[in-house]
């Protein structure tokens, strides 16, 4: 393989697939900022890529598509949070229960629009804004500087987040949340309140990057095709060590090795291909090992929030 | 109260499927009854309910096990499929037949399991990597792996399947049911005796509780949480391997072990990590699937539908289980049970 | 050859009450969704076509995402309500029906079983009884060299492409017809292919081409994998849709919002043929119902302005040669074969 | 003076348990209102009804003579009631700025004003002398440091009345000096502050008034002016109390266990320990002065072979030295442990009471056949309640988890396990911390009981009275080193408190 010729390809298959993954993952360290480890991401993944895909047909503005993505999937993750925060269900299960569930009902409601016409099933796709100049820059230009307005926006949320962490009263607030919840309370801080919001906005975000997968990606919607990315979103948070930075270039990475697999198979193509398709996989657990995450996040992740606990 | 919860969740769900279905114009209690019948109606659909339920007794042991260690595997279905594979590997590979080949098939399938179980655990303990993330990143790799075993191995005629287990490798049937049924059951109940009735379950019990004071108190921590891992792993493994060499169409192929790691965690929470009752929601899993896919063909409703159900029950279990225990609902509770013996005592 | 030579026990049971049978129930078992765009939406769309030339025939709910581990038990669900005609799309349902079908034959001589895409001398091999079985097996080498002439006369780089779902005999049997014929347009034509690309990540499909059409130059593409098939196109739209040309497959979707779409090759699954058999009660025995050119299982679809009616003409001519087996030879097919 | 707060018959019920029942309550301004009473008598819960962490069942809060609802901290927050937790509320993970600032509302921007609130939070230092690092993780400060954080918090956000909820259990003298003079400032202020101690001597020294609990209910109200500790501890246990004094043990000379040149990351001032040795006697109690943090966490930890130490010998009661260091060695060396964190390290608290009290002994012979391959479930039961009849561990049944009991009880489980195993060396780390007077008493004689049966004893304990009571011998651990030795009879007081402080 000539990979010269080859990486600029990859490099627009690197960001191009980081962008979901990191609208997830970025929704994913509100959620485990405020002590919530969602890992139904997938799910509402599956929703906004659904809900997306259906009201930017419907109503011809893809725009629209995204917000109503959006309220779908803070929607759907609502049932996540009145489970795990409310009732202080287990949140790994009730994960799990949202990606059975939630796909299920994009599925019965994809049937419903497009079983009954299927000129619905081919939607509209943002178009591609090339930035004048960088974005003919050799290698990188087309990769990084052709890109949608969702996937710019991706972009620019990485250091509103951060910013947020850091300078906002709110943002601490969310940290001391996924703390100590208990030691927040005392402070005056809603932490039913402030894990609700986590939802929200991790609702929102992980059902903005599923809506970039049919906004932005492909004009289709089929059943599967988050295709486990809300689960890498899942580890980019731990790689990214609940920063949104981190976060950034661990789904830079996983999208280049990803890149890197398809590359591969597109070259080698009587090779097993399936050894190609492990690339992205193996080197997530591979970059885990070497740059380590004994940093075990926030404290209180994972853990119900009872209030009048001792 | 534990067992109720459970029960009214299961009905409100089905409740809720109800109106779902009422809705489409379909007939719900005749869906519903096409369920039990499809998955219970008599003794040849009882023992495909009891097959579609043994490779999830396997995975729900599985995650329940390393559940009680304070190991979160949701690693079950790369356990489960590499398990399968060794198998495979063990009888095609070495043309095995008969006893042998089925005995060596099983243990390929429980070592190989344990070793997908292993290295997340050596990674978690030498490099304090979450285990959630790196089992769920080592199911892609499992699933591709097989990929490769039933494409490009042990492909039957270049289809994308491996050819079929020899007849006198597979498992025997007792009662219309492949005996790994009653292996999973017998498994079940062993590894309860293991976990609630001897010194090492109760070990892995305190390390899942309390991982310092089991240190503290001369518990070799590492190696238990290490051991989980094998053992969970091994179980899933042998899960596979059963899988394998028990059920229709004794082939490895696309789809082989798909979801069953993620249903065996919700088995194992909904069943509160108890093996025993592991067995019983593996079940009730078993019913919905095969009862959910008569139920839909019966009265014609999308497949979506079942999926929605099998969702919605989850949810209602653990939500439900999760609302009993809270300290609101425990006050009232308890405040009831003593106007209830003050009563008794003012009769009395 | 369509001639019945069914077994005895299926005739004396299915032809006494043959006569007075007035309805007919079918159901579809299907491992994706009816409206995936590809290959179970083609089996949809067959049986439609079926049932509209055969008003004695209802249709229940098709059984979409049937998982490996319940396609035996959907099988048996409509067996149970003696359905008469069960299909499964595609050879994966033919290693899982092996028992249903035993115990089918015994309990429920009415219903039938056609399994698409199998070929029943290699691939039902485990089946005690094939009395109540039938397969379809188009001719995979015609739909091949269709695209291909396709591909041949539309490509200007010399060099096409291929993405298939699943590396199965018939996928690579499309291909090598395909590469056969775009050849023998124009020999220097280059073919890239890949054939494990699975049926729902449309993003791959788009990565995968962009880095053929960025590496090898790649303007014309034909796809068996569904929503994989999307991805492709979309990347070929991305490199311009007046250069850049996409063949689909199994369902006509040539349109408007296709923009690089230029013609598909349709599969019809002949269960219209199959019904027939039921009705008359020659159904089963094992037999494969192939469809081609001349019975209508294989066509090419409609045309979009981007094919010229120079190019649209030379088609029609290479067409009826495929059609006569005259146009590329089995020896040209099974040479590219050999190189896979 | 003003009446502050008054609360009048609140009671709070958890499930069917009273925690509090009709207690009636009031602060004035200026004045230091303790509350005694046993463990689980319902003080910490009658405060968290306070700063609204728990709503009352019933009764109603008056803040300057006003009826209030606190609903939640936040509204106590607003009401000017600041609480100081017995477990403390910080972040370890953020620094001492942060966790001061955190969740106050004083700014209408919703961004940081880092920079101003430095200097109101120094300025506040300047004020009380509270001396803070405030970039600092929490985490990594001593416990004094974060029960200064913990002040802060509640001085910044200009509380008039400050909980303080046993602030002293974890302090050493020096650092209750510090805490009282804070207080006396805040008083002078006009502050009002309730004050929660199972120390009697301290209650004494800094309260204006005292109100005694006992189970749940009020007891009396006291001026401390008219009363003597020998009158509150009676109040407070409903009987005589009587304290003992022991005998000290001084001709113990049979080596146990022995450290030599011991060292462990000498390179951190507060966390390591810089070649220490020391011998502990078989029948004597060995008692390890010093303020917390000056290497008493890895002393107990090399002593319990939870760390191997960089360098140096340990020697075991056979006369061997350990090679291998695992908590699992030491134990089969015959270590009883006493951790310095019941809850952590002691107990697995979500175990039943029962399963806690064989954690170690699962395997043995009178709890499993075949060496753990099937448990005795009747024997450990029946087991259990006979050390809980012995112990007296108060709980409905011994199939209760350990988290339910209370801090008094949980000690006792500990205590009965380790005891239960005749140690040749028995390790204590802060055995009383937040016990009352008749929990404290109890362990106390269990301990020396335990000595007398010839078991060698090492204490360490930051409550210098406690140290001085029991031990037969006394070294002074400071910055990690040992800084000399003294007898337990009649202990040069004045010498070993100089030796604490370095000199
Ligand atoms: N969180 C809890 N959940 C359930 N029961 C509890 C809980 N906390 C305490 N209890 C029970 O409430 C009862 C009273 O406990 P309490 O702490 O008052 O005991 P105590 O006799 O005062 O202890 P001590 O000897 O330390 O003074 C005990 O039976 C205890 O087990
Ligand atoms: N959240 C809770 N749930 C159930 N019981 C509780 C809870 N909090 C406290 N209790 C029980 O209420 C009683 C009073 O507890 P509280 O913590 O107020 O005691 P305390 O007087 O502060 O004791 P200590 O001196 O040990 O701090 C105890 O029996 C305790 O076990
Ligand atoms: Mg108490
Ligand atoms: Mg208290």
């Amino acid at each position: 393989m000539d990979f010269m010729t080859a990486l600029p390809t990859i490099l627009k298959a690197m960001t191009m697939g980081a962008v979901p993954i990191l609208l997830a993952a970025l929704g994913e360290v509100f959620s485990e900022r405020a002590g919530l480890v969602n890992i139904g991401l997938e799910g509402v993944m599956a929703i906004g890529a659904f809900v997306g895909f259906a009201v930017g047909k419907m109503t011809g503005n893809l725009w629209l598509g995204l917000v109503v993505a959006m309220l779908a999937g803070v929607l759907i993750n609502m049932l996540y949070a009145f489970c795990t925060v409310t009732l202080c269900a287990d949140q790994v299960v009730t994960g799990m229960a949202i990606n059975i569930l939630a796909p299920a009902i994009a599925l019965f409601g994809y049937n419903l629009f497009v079983g009954s016409n299927s000129a619905n099933a081919t939607g509209d796709q943002m178009a591609s804004i090339a930035i004048p100049g960088l974005s003919s820059i050799p290698f990188i230009g087309n990769a990084f500087f052709n890109q949608t307005l969702l996937a710019y926006l991706a972009f620019i949320l990485v250091p509103l987040v951060r910013y947020f962490f850091k300078h906002f009263r709110a943002g601490l607030s969310f940290r001391s949340v996924g703390e100590n919840p208990h030691a927040a309370e005392t402070l005056g801080i809603d932490v039913v309140r402030v894990k609700y919001l986590a939802c929200i906005v991790c609702g929102a975000l992980a059902a903005a990057g599923g809506a970039f997968l049919t906004l932005c990606y492909t004009p289709i919607y089929t059943d599967g095709i988050v295709m486990g990315r809300g689960f890498i979103a899942l580890a980019t948070v731990i790689f990214g060590r609940w920063s949104a930075l981190g976060v950034l270039g661990a789904s830079l990475l996983f999208g280049f090795f990803d890149g890197l697999n398809v590359a591969l198979q597109a070259q080698f193509q009587s090779a097993p291909v399936m050894f190609f398709k492990m690339i992205p996989y193996i080197f997530t657990i591979v970059a885990l090992i070497f740059f380590g995450s004994k940093h075990a996040g926030p404290k209180a992740n994972g853990q119900p929030y009872f209030r009048e606990q001792r | 109260m534990m067992i109720l919860t459970p029960v009214v969740a299961v009905l409100l769900a089905l409740i809720i499927g109800a109106i779902i279905i009422a809705c489409l114009g379909k007939n719900p209690l005749e869906g519903y009854a096409a369920m039990i019948q499809g998955s219970l109606g008599d003794g040849a659909k009882l023992s495909k309910t009891l097959e579609r339920a043994c490779p999830l007794i396997f995975t729900g042991l599985c995650a329940a096990f390393a559940y009680k260690c304070g190991v979160f595997n949701l690693g079950g279905e790369g356990q489960f499929i590499m398990g399968g594979c060794a198998t495979a590997t063990c009888v095609l590979g070495l043309g095995l037949e008969g006893p042998a080949g089925l005995a060596l098939g099983l243990l390929a399938g429980i070592v190989a399991g344990a070793i997908w179980g292993l290295l997340p655990g050596i990674m978690k303990i030498t490099r304090g990597l979450n285990e959630m993330i790196t089992t769920i990143m080592l199911n892609y790799v499992a699933m591709y792996f097989m990929e490769y075993i039933y494409k490009n191995v042990y492909s039957d005629n270049g289809l994308p399947k491996t050819i079929a287990i020899p007849q006198s490798a597979r498992l025997p049937e007792v009662f219309g049911t492949h005996v790994g049924v009653i292996l999973a059951i017998v498994l079940g109940i062993f590894i309860w005796y293991v976990i609630f009735r001897t010194s090492f379950g109760f070990k892995i019990r305190a390390v899942g509780m309390n991982p310092i004071a089991s240190r503290v108190n001369g518990f070799p921590v590492r190696r238990l949480v290490l051991l989980a891992f094998i053992l969970s792993g091994a179980i899933a493994g042998l899960g596979g391997a059963v899988e394998l060499l028990g059920k229709t169409p004794y082939r490895l192929a696309d789809g082989f072990g798909s979801g069953f790691g993620f249903d065996g965690v919700a088995i194992a929470l909904i069943a509160q990590l108890n093996p025993i009752a592991a067995i019983f929601v593996a079940f009730f899993f078993g019913v919905l699937s095969t009862g959910g896919t008569m139920m839909q063909s019966v009265i014609g409703v999308p497949t979506a539908i079942v999926e929605i159900i099998r969702g919605l029950i989850i949810i209602f279990a653990v939500a439900g289980m999760a609302a009993v225990k809270l300290p609101k609902i425990k006050a009232y509770v308890a405040a009831r049970q003593d106007a209830k013996a003050k009563k008794a005592e003012v009769n009395a | 050859g369509g001639s019945g030579s069914s077994s005895s026990s299926s005739d004396s049971s299915a032809s006494g009450s043959d006569s007075e049978q007035s309805s007919y129930k079918v159901a579809m078992i299907m491992s994706g969704i009816i409206t995936d765009g590809g290959w179970d939406q083609g089996h949809y769309e067959s049986l439609k076509r079926a049932l509209e030339s055969h008003p004695k025939w209802t249709m229940l709910e098709p059984k979409e995402n049937t998982a490996d581990a319940d396609a035996a038990t959907a099988a048996q669900t409509y067996v149970d309500q003696d359905v008469d005609l069960i299909i499964g799309n595609g050879n994966q349902f033919a290693s899982d029906w092996a028992e249903v079908v035993a115990d089918a034959a015994d309990s429920h001589p009415k219903v039938h079983f056609l399994i698409t895409n199998t070929d029943p001398t290699t691939e039902m091999t485990d089946y005690e009884t094939l009395d109540p079985v039938e397969t379809v097996l188009p001719d995979f080498q015609q739909t091949g060299a269709l695209a291909g002439v396709v591909a041949g006369l539309m490509t200007q780089t010399k060099s096409i492409g291929f993405i298939g779902g699943m590396k199965l005999p018939s996928t690579i049997t499309k291909y090598s017809a395909y590469l056969a014929a775009a050849k023998k347009i124009d020999p220097s034509i280059q073919g890239q292919y890949n054939f494990e690309a699975g049926f729902t990540d449309a993003s791959l499909g788009t990565n995968l081409t962009q880095q053929w059409i960025a590496s090898n130059n790649v303007d014309v593409m034909w796809g068996d994998a569904s929503a994989v098939d999307n991805g492709a196109r979309q990347a070929l739209e991305a490199a311009g849709a007046d250069t850049h040309f996409d063949i689909a497959q199994p369902i006509d979707i040539v349109g408007a919002d296709q923009p690089t779409v230029v013609t598909s090759t349709v599969t019809d699954w002949m269960i219209g043929q199959a019904m027939d058999e039921i009705e008359s009660g020659s159904f089963g025995g094992g037999k494969a119902i192939t469809g081609n050119m001349d019975n209508g299982g294989i066509t090419l679809g409609k045309f979009s302005d981007k094919v010229s009616q120079d190019v649209q003409d030379k088609i029609k001519e290479y067409s009826e040669q495929i059609k006569a087996g005259t146009f590329v030879t089995d020896d040209e097919v099974s040479a590219i074969q050999n190189t896979l | 003076m003003a009446e502050l707060l008054r609360m009048e018959n609140i009671s709070k019920r958890f499930g069917s348990f009273y925690a509090n029942k009709n207690v009636t309550f009031d602060v004035q301004e200026g004045e230091v209102h303790t509350l005694l009473g046993e463990n689980g008598a319902g003080k910490s819960t009658l405060m968290n009804v306070l700063i609204g962490l728990y709503q009352p069942t019933e009764g109603k809060i008056f803040m300057h003579g006003k009826e209030v609802s606190i609903s939640s901290p936040r509204v106590a927050v607003e009401q000017g009631i600041g609480m100081v937790h017995q477990h403390f509320m910080l972040i370890d993970d953020m620094t001492g700025l942060e966790n001061i600032i955190l969740g106050d509302k004083r700014h209408n921007s919703p961004l940081l004003q880092e920079g101003e609130d430095r200097k109101t939070v120094e300025d506040i230092m300047d004020r009380y002398g509270l001396e803070i690092d405030l970039d600092e993780k929490v985490g990594d400060m001593s416990i004094g440091m974060q029960q200064r954080v913990e002040i802060m918090k509640v001085l910044f956000r200009g509380a008039d009345l400050l909980i303080l909820d046993e602030p002293t259990a974890v302090l050493t003298d020096l650092e209750v000096e510090g805490l009282f003079d804070i207080m006396r400032s805040l008083t002078a202020e006009g502050k009002g502050i309730v004050f929660i101690s199972h120390k009697m001597r301290e209650v004494m020294r800094i309260s204006d008034r005292v109100t005694v609990l006992r189970r749940g209910e009020t007891v009396e109200t006291l001026r401390v002016a008219d009363t003597t500790e020998q009158e509150l501890a009676d109040l407070m246990i409903g009987q005589k109390f009587v304290e003992n004094t022991y005998e000290k043990v001084t001709g113990a000379t049979k080596d146990e266990f022995v450290l030599q040149n011991v060292s462990y990351h000498p390179e951190i001032k507060h966390g390591g320990l810089k070649d220490v040795s020391l011998t502990i006697h078989k029948g004597e109690i060995l008692g390890v002065a010093g303020i917390d943090g000056n290497g008493q966490t890895p002393l107990a930890e090399v002593v319990t072979g939870l760390v191997k130490p960089d360098s140096g010998k340990v020697i075991g009661p056979d006369g061997t030295e350990i090679a291998v260091f695992s908590p699992e060695t030491f134990i089969d060396a015959g270590l009883g442990n006493i951790p310095e964190d019941r809850n952590k390290m002691g107990l697995v608290g979500d175990m039943t009471i029962a399963e806690n009290l064989v954690l170690k002994q699962t395997e043995s012979d009178q709890f499993s056949l075949g060496h753990g391959k099937w448990l005795k479930m009747g024997e450990i039961h029946s087991y259990a309640e006979r050390l809980r009849e012995e112990n007296d561990i108060r709980c409905t049944s011994v199939d209760q988890t350990a988290r339910s009991l209370s801090g008094g009880n949980q000690q006792k489980v500990i205590l009965a396990r380790e005891l239960e195993g005749h140690p040749k060396l028995l390790v204590a780390v802060y055995p009383t911390r937040g016990l009352d007077i008749g929990a404290t008493e109890f362990i106390h004689n269990q301990i020396v009981a335990q000595r007398d049966a010839g078991c060698a004893v090492l204490l360490i304990s930051a409550d210098f009275d406690e140290v001085l009571k029991l031990s037969d011998r006394i070294v002074v651990l400071f910055e990690g080193q040992i800084m000399g030795t003294y007898p337990g009879a009649n202990p040069p007081i004045k010498e070993i408190s100089l030796a604490m402080a370095g000199k």
